[in-house]
């Protein structure tokens, strides 16, 4: 994969080009292969969801389109969001309410930078590896309340100001829950994380660990039984409720992207990433990603949505002490074994 | 390389805005967030200084996150304050909230 | 380089660990408190203060650096901690009663007047920037909170935003002038960036150097309140509950004031006359518009506020007066007026009695006929703050004043005598208040808290002690600032 | 010009462009979101001068925390109908003059006084290091910062709660 790059990056210099052409010419590809890779996922994300609901509600779910079990419903659904009509309410501040999406998908997008899809297949190894995910990620947040606001309704504010609020609230046992593998590895780099795990994989040592790391990521993504911020009983659709169209795709999209990025994130923390028997490493951890995501669909549609009070009571109450917890007995091992 | 003078004259701008910020806005939280824009041009000096200056201890970085920290409890203070002064006030304009005179 | 984290440097920071365990001990005890019965945490919190003014007493005399030379305890430490200590346990002595009468019933109140004391105490002890910086916000977040304190009061809501405001612009200040420094020397260290300016030749005519400089002063001018960076203090001292605007006047000022004497004196010393130059103004600016304004209150808070920034005016004239005749003038000046403002608030808070606020300068009207004994203290407070002999004030003013003559600032010497003329004219409007006038009719309520009284008492004795039999203070802060630079 | 410059420039003059947006606009949300991209532009150059770690505590407790409360307070104290109020005071002009003329005062500073010619040293991994010294070294400063914290919190919740009824 380098060795591709360095000839590619010599080819031009050769050529006599500037080294910022290449350059942008890599980047450029680097995001479409994301952005692709997005929305094919989604596409298949939302295609079983719907069908994962149907069954556990003990009905089919889409059939028609595309033949085999409607395998196609999500790409028609595609094709309609895209062409329908762009409304932007009256009211609304167009300039942030135009912006609003862009924010959401942009940090969604930026977390891909650091996934290791396998040993070489990453975009970026930074050396700050898990502290970037966290902190993009908060991102999400602000571009939340954009829309929300933007949208001069009371009911995408209470979403947008109840999202933010939650979203805060699991930060914190999501950011401690994670330093227990962060002290056992002694880096912030994915890559090496995961080469850690080549012989135990760390939900098995940082099995507190991995289960509020868990809960406070579905939380982070806003799914039941945290969907609060969404509750389409008392909120009709939260802070997007006055989105339609591409935009509301562009949520949509990003919100599924979200979902995958915690996913593979606990993939790579805990589940030991790539490692795995026979197949190829790409294949192992995409497999595990989607046995993750596979258990927030089932949680969703098995559990009941979290009362305001009660959801701020297990954030504060007892997720936080028990990551706090996890991470001192960690650090307390680690001591011990020197 | 980008000389480091280049990063010291955009800090003193950043400085600048965010003082005439903090002299001119009338709404409470909104010199709030001009004072922020003064900590960070001095966090960027800080970061600019600890990256050109021939020494091996990462001083200005560490002293640059003392005051990320430091801004955010100041910040969390403040907007506290903000809040109660709306319960009692209904307005978060500086000049609005005079009831003493001297 | 690397130090870990040992016992040595602990024992040393002794005073902060114990005073923080107790604020945070104070904290965990207001979850079990009885509603309505938390006066104990008061006691308790004193009780703490008391403790650790004790261990700061036994390190009285030995230089000890810890924490990889970032702390110092040396004797000028020791004795700011030693002042600090001591208004800390008569602010809290005054609250325990002003709490009962606001009906506030909040244990945090003074778990919060702790913490700002911890910070107090790390500023007296840094000799590094950072953790003088630290030290500062540690001081003024809790005071912020506190000067906000009383919620439904709307004046308090009013002094709290304004203090965190100008803190807020003023830390940025002093933050700009702390990475010039830092750009300058590559040192954070005081005595690093000493060393660092004297190797280079002609740094002292450097125009980075003197924006530092100019910037740590204006910072500083906010935090100790002198003009013309006071604007906000008079609101501030008005608004906040009258035990945090104790604290501010008699404590907050004061360490930003240790501050400013270690960053001068210690890491640029060489600007010297630069920076007296720069005093000389300020002091003579401060002194005469804070006397001046005084006149026209009638609210004695604001009154006080004047005066006390009008005192800050004569502590520069220590400053510019230079070591070291000069500093401990100086250093025994803040002892003076921590005694006395503190006395003086705590007479507000007696007469602070369901709606009567004691704020109003007419709410003294009378106190001669109610009781004589209060009035007396009084009229010891406001003769020491005019300092009119055989009071403490008096003292403190002569050495300050003697200090400033002796290296030939006459003429600031003789404008501070003016000055000080100045003040006894309205200081001398409560004393008609409080002996011309008769009683009102509807009577003058005194809070009968026992705290407080003691409190009173220790100002009043203190005071006329040092004004009595100056010797001891007067070595106390020569020893204090010996070594200093 | 190399790449790193034209990157600087684009970065300097993307966030100065928001900061006095920040300053100037006219909405407060405005203001806040602005303020966002001017901690990100803040970020990147700190990412320009090898502080990856610092651009993260940046983008975290700058975007993640500050800009987060801010926007919670002013969809608290503030409606988005309230568009065209006065949002300066009457200082505007004087202010302007002599932030320009202490804007002048520090460049000139600036320029004169520091030794300007010091090439950046080679950049080393920092991120191991900085915990490090901030366990070791600066371990004083560390705790003072978590007693500040400690005092900030229980504060801001005292202020920020609800007085209940009169009891």
């Amino acid at each position: 994969m380098e060795k591709a790059l360095e000839r590619f990056y010599s080819v031009f210099a050769e050529w006599g080009v500037p080294s910022i052409v290449p350059q942008l010419i890599v980047m450029l590809v680097v995001v479409s292969v994301v952005i692709l890779f997005i929305s094919v996922s989604v596409m298949f994300m939302i295609w079983w969801e719907r069908k994962i609901s149907a069954h556990i509600q003990v009905r089919y779910g889409p059939m028609r389109v595309g033949g085999w079990h409607g395998w196609a419903q999500s790409i028609a659904d595609g094709i309609k969001l895209l062409l329908k009509e762009d409304i932007i309410p009256a009211g609304a501040d167009k300039l942030v309410f135009a912006l609003a999406p862009m924010v959401v998908f942009a940090a969604a997008l930026a977390a891909y930078v650091i996934i290791p899809f396998g040993p070489n297949l990453i975009v970026r190894d930074l050396n700050i590896g898990v502290l970037f995910y966290i902190s993009i990620s908060s991102l999400t947040v602000v571009g939340i309340i954009m829309a929300g606001w933007s949208s001069n309704n009371k009911y995408s504010v209470l979403g947008a100001l109840r999202s933010a609020a939650q979203a805060v609230s699991y930060e914190v046992p999501l950011v401690v829950s994670v330093l227990g593998v962060i002290m056992t590895v002694g880096s912030l780099s994915m890559i090496q994380i995961v080469e850690a795990q080549k012989r135990i994989w760390f939900v098995i040592p940082q099995f507190f660990g991995f289960l509020i790391y868990l809960t406070a990521a579905i939380a982070e993504c806003n799914r039941l039984p945290f969907d609060i911020p969404e509750a389409e009983s008392e909120l009709v659709a939260g802070f997007h409720v006055e989105y339609s169209g591409m935009r509301f795709a562009i949520f949509f999209l990003a919100e599924y992207a979200n979902m995958f990025t915690v996913s593979a994130i606990a993939t790579a923390l805990f589940l030991g990433g790539w490692h795995g028997p026979l197949l190829p490493p790409w294949l192992w951890f995409l497999i595990k990603t989607y046995c993750i995501i596979f258990v927030m669909m089932w949680l969703r549609w098995t559990l009941a949505r979290l009362r305001v009070d009660q959801l701020m009571n297990l954030g504060w109450k007892v997720l936080l002490p028990l990551a706090f917890l996890n991470m001192g007995i960690t650090g307390l091992i680690l001591v011990i074994h020197g | 390389m980008v000389p480091l003078s280049h990063y010291l004259i955009l800090s003193a701008a950043l400085f600048a805005i965010g003082m005439f910020g903090a002299l001119t806005r009338r709404n409470a939280i909104g010199i709030l967030m001009a004072l922020e824009l003064m900590f960070n041009a001095v966090n960027l000096n800080f970061v600019a200084f600890s990256r050109y200056l021939p020494q091996t201890m990462l001083q200005g970085q560490i002293f640059a996150i003392f005051v990320i920290t430091v801004a955010a409890a100041e910040a969390a203070v403040g907007l506290a304050i903000v809040l109660g002064l709306y319960r009692n006030f209904k307005s978060v304009n500086v000049d609005e909230i005079n009831l003493m005179k001297g | 380089m690397t130090q870990a984290f040992n016992i040595a440097d602990l024992s040393t920071a002794a005073p902060e660990v114990i005073l923080s365990a107790v604020a945070m001990l104070i904290l965990v005890l207001d979850f079990i408190a009885p509603r309505g019965k938390r006066d104990w945490l008061g006691y308790l919190s004193v009780l703490g203060v008391l403790l650790t003014l004790m261990v700061v007493i036994r390190q009285w005399g030995a230089t000890r650096s810890a924490f990889s030379g970032q702390y110092l305890s040396d004797p000028f430490a020791l004795f700011f901690k030693i002042l600090f200590l001591v208004s800390t346990a008569l602010i809290l002595l005054m609250s325990i009663g002003y709490l009962r009468g606001e009906g506030v019933d909040r244990g945090e109140f003074y778990g919060l007047i702790l913490f700002a004391t911890l910070g107090m105490m790390f500023m007296a002890s840094a000799v590094d920037l950072l953790i003088l910086y630290v030290g500062l916000e540690t001081m003024s977040i809790p005071i912020y909170i506190l000067a906000g304190f009383l919620k439904r009061e709307r004046r308090s809501n009013e002094a709290a935003l304004k203090y965190l405001l100008m803190g807020g612009f003023s830390s940025a200040v002093i933050l700009y002038g702390i990475v010039m420094l830092y750009g300058l020397t590559g040192a954070t260290g005081l005595k690093e960036i000493a060393s660092s300016l004297t190797a280079g030749t002609g740094m002292f005519s450097n125009p980075a150097l003197i924006l530092a400089m100019v910037m740590l002063a204006a910072g500083f001018g906010f935090k100790i309140a002198a003009v013309p960076f006071h604007m906000y203090i008079p609101d501030v001292y008005e608004g906040a509950p009258t035990p945090v605007t104790a604290l501010l006047s008699a404590a907050s000022e004061i360490a930003g004031l240790a501050i400013l004497l270690r960053v001068f004196l210690v890491a640029i010393p060489g600007l010297q006359v630069r920076w007296t130059l720069l005093f000389y103004v300020l002091s003579l600016l401060t002194m005469t518009v804070g006397n001046v304004v005084a006149i026209a209150q009638s609210n004695i808070k604001r009154m006080l506020a004047y005066s006390s920034i009008a005192h800050v005016g004569y502590l520069l004239i220590g400053l510019v007066a230079g070591p070291e005749r000069g500093i401990s003038a100086t250093l025994l000046y803040t002892l003076v007026y921590a005694l006395m403002t503190l006395g003086a608030f705590a007479m507000v808070i007696l007469l602070c009695v369901g709606e009567v606020k004691g704020e109003r300068i007419d709410d003294f009207t009378g106190l001669a006929q109610r009781s004589p004994m209060a009035a007396a203290a009084m009229l010891i407070f406001l003769l020491s703050l005019a300092g009119v002999p055989p009071t403490a004030g008096f003292v403190g003013k002569l050495y300050l004043f003697g200090a400033a003559i002796e290296r030939g600032y006459v003429w600031l010497a003789v404008i501070a005598v003016v000055n000080s003329a100045i003040s006894l004219f309205y200081y001398m409007k409560v004393t008609m208040a409080m002996y011309m006038r008769d009683i009102p009719p509807a009577g003058l309520a005194l809070s009968p808290s026992r705290p407080l009284r003691v409190a009173l008492f220790v100002a009043v004795v203190g005071t006329l002690a040092i004004g009595v039999y100056p010797g001891p203070f007067l070595d106390l802060a020569r020893a204090s600032v010996a070594g200093l630079w | 010009m190399t790449v790193t410059q034209a990157v600087f420039f684009l970065l300097a003059a993307f966030t100065l462009g928001a900061a006095l947006l920040v300053v100037l606009a006219t909405n407060i949300v405005h203001c806040a979101i602005a303020l966002v991209f001017t901690f990100f532009g803040v970020a990147a150059l700190y990412v320009l001068l090898d502080a990856e770690f610092l651009a993260a505590v940046q983008v975290l407790l700058y975007v993640g925390g500050i800009t987060i409360l801010l926007l919670f307070a002013i969809m608290l104290t503030s409606r988005i109908s309230a568009r065209g109020v006065k949002i300066m005071n009457e200082q505007a002009g004087i202010s302007a003059l002599v932030v320009f003329a202490i804007l002048a005062l520090m460049v000139f500073a600036n320029l004169k006084g520091l030794v300007l010619a010091a090439a950046p040293l080679p950049a080393s991994y920092a991120t191991a290091s900085l915990g490090r010294l901030l366990l070791t070294t600066y371990v004083l400063p560390f705790e003072v910062v978590s007693i500040l914290l400690l005092a900030a919190m229980v504060g801001a919740i005292i202020l920020a709660k609800r007085e209940r009824e009169k009891d």
